[in-house]
């Protein structure tokens, strides 16, 4: 296909991205919050589709197969997983309100596209506000991580986090080598693998997945 | 030969690591670890010799590149997970009898100590920034299961907060890579080699340098926080203070000299394409940040792991002080910190392990007159002190000395300054604390625990290596260390 | 040789003196109370006596307590070699100065305070303790308020200060001079153990000081002990009359000339002891710790006067 | 890469032909370093050889100091490097010849006494001579490095010795205080070097020496000189670890701490102020002298107030160094007045009064150890009349308690009327600020004076005169023969000294010529003493005319009156059975000066009377008193509260909440992109 194509094709992408983080700042339920981002990893697998195409560069395929795999479907299956075998509450507990929450996102979203500039982000493939929207969707994961409790969104905050920066590698920088690629995603097996293990734990010590249990090692 | 060497640095940990989890030999897991830690560290000094010998080598199609820098790193990493490894037979045994360990997860432990060394010993030696990051998250990942052994309440706490910072921390550090890439794949192409640490040094002064700025800020970010400088350290204290004290060895002594090789590294590549003034500028403000923020936990503290895992937190920020102070003096006396903190540390937190053990809390007001109950442990944790202190004749003297003069020559003076009184506040708070506990009127009805001879070695063992590098440094060390240095003024 | 002369004249006439000195002070002190009061001679009968007696030692007395009267004594007949008493010169002029002077009366009191604590009676302790209290007050006043006198001249040799005053008076009366009589005269009471510091007819023990140190000691000790505190005395008075007062005193050192001048000193000396002897009648004994109060004040004069002197020279 | 030093390792090669004081010196070197090992074999432990390999390499190191010190010249070694940018350097010049041969000189004291004293361990034995040998180094040290190694390692040994086995509390307490306050003071050592050092462009004292710094960044260095010197030699207000450390530790090294190391901070006073600083501000003078004389007073004072013999002994330290410092700052203030021959002897009285307290200080603290052996206590309450039970021990303590009083013809006073006599000339000299400082100086020296006369006459006084106030004080007996015969030949010291002080005095002349470029004194080498102002002394025919007039009451009176009788009697108690418990106490003997300098010393006294129920009658009345130490507990105390309470707020960052990590992290990250993003 064409490149503009492509550039507005990763462009949309990555703005349904940033949407998608905004959901799930906004969801009230954990199933939500997987759903949403399973969909957030669709989309950049999507985004990164556009970018091999573009550019019709193998490897490029191969990193989207590998989110599409990795971060859609096993790691929200691996979270669900543990919802259900634990059967704890579904509802989201956030230290700041819903609309709060959402409000800041957005402004997050407008305050980043503009500040961050994208000079030295001439990428191939000319879709200029791609860095920025990147740099807004990990910013917004670390939001997730800070305001909500539960072990498992704070996953999907880590998870929004990488997406961010999987979009910003795919899009500016024509993805990693393919090597490096296969060790992140390994890496992050290990770690929602972990994460599975610990939740466990923490159920089974705590009685809840609420990480404001884990606040006795002070000073 | 080197590719020998290599390989049996990597294989040997792993091998031993599956070796142990046969059903047969699970008995002999500690056994099987100690030998494969030796294996290791043998591989270690070959390499270590055909560097210092012939030059930086490379193998493996260039994926493997070992200079004297990755040398330092990687012997530091063989002795100690040696001793750690000794230190664990009589500890996990210890462990295992009191009932704080459930005895089928020993040889757990010992299959992720090795996985552990195993991921610890790629990072120094893999050329590619990209395997290099992948080894480093790998550290986080397995050194997380290994915080949390003790299935209690508080050393998952521990855990979860070691890897939810540790992974986030690495994310970022992943972006600077990501960006160094980019930066660096207009003039090396596509392929793997613009990772590569070798291709990139050659082409360093044409990166971008507005990437390169922006690369090395989230470098220094995200593995800063594995390296604990501070506001970033959060998670170390926790960790270091709940693992097992080997582990605890192995986190303070080595783990934190890995992050701070890639952050050197990195370092390297932005002063050469952005000016070193930036990344120096950058290296002193957390150093100081670090040591200054060190010293209020560090003067009011209970927890004797704690206290130490704190002082590596200032130990850290020392060396990045020294390093962003540069010049010769300053390089050089960053590499001689970093060795010596690693001997010390390492030695220290095995021997307070042994006291933690033997006076069954980790608390300092419940810990005194340790000289008198166990000689070995007191002397030990005082000589580690008074090291530590930077009191002569030990290396870190020499190498605060070298700090302070390297600051003055290059017209910092006042950093210098002000960096030392930092540093001989946290210095005077940790001679205070252990000088109570080594010495104070131990408990009535105490009974003196009995010294093993394991842990006898495995803690004076390092203490020794020190002394011999502070009063009779080799000339290999020296020539070693001035080649480290020089690699990271970027003057190969 | 002449030096030795001088030196011998000096012992001499000091301890042929100081009882005389000691007794006039103490029947004009009489004559104030309107009483008769003894005989003038009186102190050279009570020192014959004494060291004719048999000396009585308390049996936890060591040889500190034996050996203190000769150190006392000689410090203080030491002491009188450095002090001009006929003119302008003395003895040992390069070999000591008017530190030497306070260092060997520091010493003679030291001697003293140690020889009345070895008996281990409250009393000589007691004594001792208030004296080298009051002492360590004393010794800046004297120190500072002779120092005033020695800058303009710039020399701290007793008999060059004489000489110079003597010389050029103008220069020699200065306010700091004033001041620094003043504090002198002061201390000239304290030292000397007169009221209002000292009571030197009681042995009440709420009063004394020297006699608390003493009262361990008899016969010969005795004796030296009392001739010691009368040189001391006389050599304070004389110092007050020849180097606050340093007037016709130069001369080449011809008998003629010290027949002129020997009188004049005399008369000097007798019209200071009387004085003494005026304030210490007219004025009541103060308690030991109100002491502060009036060696405080002689201070503080005495600096007044160095620093008048440094900042108007 | 290029390093300002090539690497070598150990250099200690003995010469032969080297001249003989390089090889002295290096011989003893290596003697000090090896001697620890003696204690690993019984045998030698048994024949405490180790204290006998101390006191030949001090005799070695005395021999050499000495002859430098009249020499003059300057020998250089290199010892060892450990790292490219530092190694150690030895040179060793007049001045630090002269400190060397104090330090050597009070080592072989110690090192005799200490082989027959009984309050030591093992580790004590061992550690003692590289304390030795750390002293040594620093007033030897020929560079930066060299100078901060040694100093570190003094710190460190002394810290061992002090605290020794840790028990009990106190002694713990005040091994950790000086460790901390040694050890945060070393800091500004460090920078006053390396602010000199940057100036001159070398690390090496010779080249800092050769190009002395001024100006603005000369009074940083002087100042930072001040803090970390004056903290090791017990100025006040830094003196607080001293009067703690220093009576804790067994005697004879109480005596090398109080005796040579404080000595060893002021040598490094010396070395910067003089030969390291151009001629500078006249108010750095002022100020020291200011310090000194707060020292002087206050010290006594305390010493005045304290009941335990070493104590009483630490703070008269005080007392002493803040008399050299009114010495040093005298002399400072004429360098800057460009006043050099006054200059000169100004500083030759501070020095000579260094060397003269190193005789008479040893002396006391090694006497307090064989008290101690005889009595196995050391408060002044508990001791009395050992002067007939120790008479050797005694006498030695009579005669360093005069000599340290500053009283004629002991060697006390040679030095302070050196100092007195400088003071004099600072106030007839011109310039009106200094004027007054010389006589508020001199005030301040008279008081200290009559206080530490005082202070001794209580101390001999006590102890010594009277009956004995303890069981153990009267069963005391003369200690053994190594221990009271060092007490002799340092009571004999202190009379040498103290007639043979104008050869002293005129055999500093290299030094004084060294730092000043002047001699202070013009006087040929007979028995009188003559400085450039003309003022002379001559302990020698003082103390002739003493002895000449001592016998004349006896002699004269054996002649007139025949020979005397003695016959011994009760004591005059009016009347009533005397005890020992009748007699003075420490505290009743100090009670006059406690009053009369109440509003400096503020003490407190509480008096409880307790009644047999209605009786009007008291039972019991308990009477409580003490002298709160101000510096400590208006100064350090409050500083202390207020760092731990700072901390504690500090520590609240640290709450436990992942969460908040997480954001410390992004401000961390976001402060810095937005910084580069600008």
């Amino acid at each position: 296909m064409s490149e503009a194509l492509a550039s507005n094709l990763i462009d949309d992408f990555a703005i349904g991205m940033v949407i998608a983080g905004i959901g799930i700042i906004w969801a009230r339920s954990l199933g939500w919050a997987l759903i949403l981002i399973g969909l957030q990893s669709t989309l950049l697998a999507g985004a990164a589709l556009g970018a091999a195409l573009a550019t019709d560069s193998t490897h490029i395929l191969a990193g989207a197969a590998l989110t599409l795999a990795v971060k859609s479907i096993v790691a929200p299956t691996v979270l669900w997983l543990v919802l259900l075998r634990l059967r704890t509450s579904h509802d989201v507990q956030a230290s700041i309100g819903q609309r709060t929450g959402t409000v800041i996102a957005i402004a997050m979203a407008l305050v980043f596209g503009q500040s961050l500039d994208a000079s030295p982000f001439r990428t191939a493939i000319g879709a200029e506000r791609v860095l920025p929207t990147a740099i807004t969707v990990m910013t917004m994961g670390i939001m997730v991580m800070v305001t909500h409790r539960q072990a498992i969104i704070q996953i999907v905050g880590f998870l929004m986090i990488e997406n961010g920066m999987a979009l910003a590698a795919l899009t500016a920088t024509y993805g990693m080598p393919l090597v490096v690629e296969l060790g992140i995603f390994l890496d992050l097996l290990l770690a929602v693998f972990v994460v599975f293990v610990y939740s466990g734990r923490m159920h089974a010590i705590f009685g809840s997945l609420d990480t404001h249990e884990l606040r006795t090692l002070k000073g | 030969m080197i590719a020998a060497a290599v390989s049996g640095l990597v294989a040997a940990p792993i091998a031993a690591a599956l070796v142990i989890q046969i059903p047969l030999l699970r008995r002999f897991a500690g056994l099987l670890a100690l030998l494969g830690a030796m294996l290791t560290l043998i591989s270690a000094v070959l390499i270590a010799v055909e560097v210092q010998s012939n030059g930086p080598q490379s193998t493996f199609k260039d994926w493997i590149y070992v200079d004297s820098l990755s040398v330092v790193i990687l012997v530091l990493i063989a002795v100690v997970g040696v001793c750690a490894t000794l230190n664990s037979l009589p500890y996990i045994d210890e462990d295992v009898a009191s009932g704080h360990l459930r005895s089928q997860d020993a040889p757990r432990y010992y299959s992720l100590l090795m996985l552990f060394m195993a991921t610890m010993v790629i990072v120094p030696v893999v050329d590619n920034l990209g395997i290099m990051w992948v080894a480093i998250e790998a550290t986080t990942v397995v050194s997380v299961l290994l915080v949390s052994i003790y299935r209690t309440g508080q050393s998952l706490e521990a855990a979860w907060k070691y890897l939810v910072l540790g992974s986030v921390g690495i994310a970022m550090a992943l972006f600077g890579t990501m960006m160094t890439f980019y930066a660096s794949s207009p003039l090396l192409g596509e392929g793997s080699q613009s990772l590569a640490w070798t291709d990139l040094r050659a082409v360093a002064e044409q990166l971008d340098p507005d990437v390169m700025r922006l690369a090395f800020v989230f470098v220094l970010v995200g593995y800063g926080t594995k390296v604990g400088l501070a506001p970033m350290h959060t998670w170390l204290p926790d960790a270091h203070s709940q693992a097992p004290s080997p582990v605890s060895a192995l986190l303070s002594g080595v783990l934190l000299n890995c992050a701070l090789y890639a952050v050197l590294r990195f370092r390297v590549l932005t002063a050469a394409s952005a000016g070193s003034d930036y990344a120096d500028d950058l290296l002193i403000a957390f150093g100081l940040f670090s040591v200054g923020l060190a010293v209020p936990f560090l003067v009011v503290q209970h927890d004797i792991k704690r206290m130490l895992a704190y002082h590596s937190v200032e130990h850290m920020g020392i060396i990045a002080l020294a390093a962003g102070i540069g010049g010769p003096v300053g390089l050089y006396a960053a590499m001689l910190h970093l060795v010596a903190h690693s001997l010390t540390k390492s030695s220290l937190f095995m021997a307070a392990g042994s006291v933690v053990q033997a006076f069954n809390t980790r608390s300092m007001h419940r810990m005194r007159g340790v000289i008198k109950l166990a000689p070995f442990s007191g002397a030990s944790l005082i000589v580690g002190a008074l090291a530590l202190a930077g009191l002569p004749p030990f290396a870190m003297f020499t190498s605060e000395y070298g700090l302070v003069s390297g600051s003055f020559s290059s017209g910092q003076a006042l950093i210098g300054v002000i960096g030392l009184l930092l540093i001989a506040l946290a210095a005077a708070s940790l001679l205070y604390h252990t000088v109570h506990v080594a010495y104070g009127e131990p408990r009535p009805g105490k009974t003196a625990p009995r010294l093993r001879g394991a842990t006898l070695l495995s803690v004076s063992i390092p203490l020794l290596l020190l002394l011999l590098v502070s009063i009779a440094p080799p000339a290999a060390f020296d020539s070693a260390l001035r080649d480290a240095a020089s690699i990271i003024g970027g003057s190969e | 040789m002449s030096a030795i002369v001088l030196g011998a004249g000096h012992l001499i006439a000091v301890v042929a003196i100081a009882p005389l000195l000691n007794g006039v002070i103490r029947s004009v002190k009489a004559r104030f109370q309107q009483r008769k009061g003894p005989p003038l001679l009186q102190n050279y009968f009570d020192l014959a006596k004494w060291l004719g007696r048999r000396e009585q030692l308390a049996q936890s007395t060591s040889y500190v307590h034996v050996l203190a009267p000769f150190g006392v004594l000689a410090a203080s007949l030491a002491a009188s070699l450095f002090v001009p008493m006929f003119g302008d010169n003395t003895p040992l002029t390069s070999s000591g100065d008017l530190l030497v002077l306070l260092g060997l009366f520091a010493l003679a009191r030291a001697l003293l305070a140690m020889g009345g604590m070895d008996s281990g009676g409250a009393f000589g302790q007691m004594g001792s303790s208030r004296e080298m209290a009051v002492s360590s007050l004393v010794e800046p006043v004297l120190l500072i308020s002779l120092v005033t006198l020695a800058v303009v001249p710039g020399t701290t040799r007793l008999g060059e200060i004489v000489a110079f005053g003597d010389s050029d008076p103008a220069k020699f009366l200065s306010v700091g001079w004033a001041l620094a009589a003043a504090a002198f005269a002061v201390v000239l009471v304290a030292e000397t153990g007169r009221i209002p510091v000292d009571n030197p007819d009681t042995h009440l023990e709420l009063t004394m000081i020297h006699e608390g140190m003493l009262i361990e000691y008899s016969g010969r000790s005795l004796a030296m002990m009392h001739l010691a505190h009368m040189v001391k005395q006389v050599l304070l008075i004389v110092l007050f009359a020849n180097v606050f007062l340093p007037f016709g005193l130069t001369g080449d050192h011809t008998v003629a000339n010290y027949a002129l001048i020997v009188p004049l000193i005399a008369a000097k000396v007798v019209m200071v002891a009387v004085g003494l002897a005026v304030a210490e009648s007219s004025f009541a004994k103060m308690r030991l710790f109100q002491l502060p109060d009036l060696l405080g004040a002689a201070a503080f004069v005495a600096m007044l006067g160095a620093a008048v002197t440094v900042l108007y020279r | 890469m290029v390093f300002h030093v090539e690497r070598h390792g150990a250099a200690v090669v003995i010469h032969l032909d080297d001249p003989w004081v390089n090889q002295a010196l290096k011989l003893a070197l290596l003697l000090l370093v090896a001697a620890p090992l003696t204690v690993l074999f019984p045998f030698t432990r048994r024949i405490k050889l180790i204290f006998w390999v101390v006191v030949a390499a001090s005799g070695l190191a005395l021999a050499a100091s000495i002859s430098i010190v009249i020499s003059g010249d300057l020998i250089e070694f290199r010892l060892w490097s450990p790292s490219p940018y530092a190694e150690l350097l030895v040179s060793l010049d007049a001045t630090g010849a002269f400190f060397a041969a104090i330090v050597a000189g009070v080592s072989i004291a110690a090192a005799v006494f200490g082989s027959s004293y009984a309050h030591h361990s093992a580790l004590d034995d061992a550690v003692l001579p590289l304390f030795v040998l750390s002293m040594l180094l620093v007033v030897a040290a020929g560079n930066i490095f060299a100078f901060l190694f040694a100093w570190e390692a003094m710190a460190l040994t002394s810290f061992v010795l002090v605290i020794g086995d840790g028990t009990p509390r106190p002694r713990r307490q005040a091994a950790i205080i000086y460790l901390v306050m040694t050890h945060v003071s070393s800091v500004f050592v460090v920078a006053a070097f390396f602010v000199l050092a940057n100036a001159a462009g070398s690390t090496s004292f010779v080249d800092m020496a050769a190009s002395p710094l001024e100006g603005q960044t000369g009074s940083i260095a002087f100042l930072c000189a001040l803090l970390g010197f004056g903290t090791k030699a017990g100025l006040m207000p830094l003196h607080i670890w001293l009067p703690r450390a220093h009576p804790v530790a067994p005697s004879h090294v109480s005596a090398l701490m109080s005796a040579a190391m404080v000595k060893v901070g002021l040598y490094g006073l010396i070395r910067v102020s003089f030969s390291m600083l151009a001629p500078g501000e006249v108010w750095w003078a002022l100020l020291l002298i200011g310090v000194g004389s707060v020292s002087a007073v206050m010290g006594v004072l305390y010493a005045l107030m304290e009941h335990e013999v070493k104590r009483i002994l630490a703070f008269s330290t005080v007392e002493n160094v803040g008399i050299i410092a009114i010495a040093l700052g005298t002399s400072l203030t004429f360098r800057a007045q460009a006043a050099p021959s006054l200059a000169a002897a100004a500083l030759v009285a501070g020095l000579v009064h260094a060397a003269n307290h190193a005789w008479f200080k040893t002396l006391l603290f090694l006497a307090a150890g064989s008290v101690q052996n005889a009595t196995h206590t050391l408060s002044l309450d508990k001791l009395g009349g050992l002067a007939k039970q120790m008479p050797v021990t005694g006498a030695a303590v009579l005669v360093g308690s005069l000599a340290i009083a500053a009283l004629p013809p002991f060697n006390g006073f040679v030095g302070e009327w050196m100092l007195m006599r400088s003071l004099i000339d600072l106030v007839a000299n011109e310039g009106s600020t200094s004027g007054l400082a010389g006589v508020a100086a001199l005030a301040a020296l008279a008081l200290t004076g009559g206080l530490a006369a005082a202070c001794f006459v209580r101390f001999f006084g006590i102890a010594f005169l009277g009956l004995p106030r303890s069981e153990a004080a009267s069963h005391a007996v003369e200690s053994a023969a190594p221990m009271y015969g060092t007490l002799a030949l340092l009571a004999l010291g202190c009379v040498v000294t103290g007639v043979g002080g104008p050869w002293l005095a005129r055999g500093l002349g290299a030094i004084s010529a060294e730092l000043t470029g002047a001699s202070g004194l013009t006087g040929q080498g007979d028995e009188v003493l003559v400085l450039s102002s003309g003022a002379s002394v001559s302990p020698l025919i003082i103390a002739g005319v003493l002895l000449l007039l001592a016998p004349m009451p006896w002699l004269l009176a054996r002649i007139f009156w025949g020979a005397n009788h003695r016959d011994r009697g009760a004591i005059w108690t009016t009347g009533v059975v005397h005890r020992p418990t009748m007699q003075y106490s420490a505290a009743s003997f100090a009670k006059p000066i406690r009053l009369f300098f109440g509003r400096l010393l503020l003490p407190e006294r509480k008096i409880e009377v307790h009644y047999h129920g209605a009786s009007p009658l008291p039972r019991l009345v308990s009477y409580t008193g003490r002298v709160p130490a101000l510096f400590e507990e208006r100064l350090f105390e409050p500083a202390r509260v207020a760092a731990i309470w700072m901390a504690s707020r500090v520590r609240l960052l640290q709450a436990g909440s992942v969460q908040f990590y997480l954001l410390y992290m992004m401000a961390a990250l976001l402060v810095l992109v937005l910084g580069v993003a600008r």
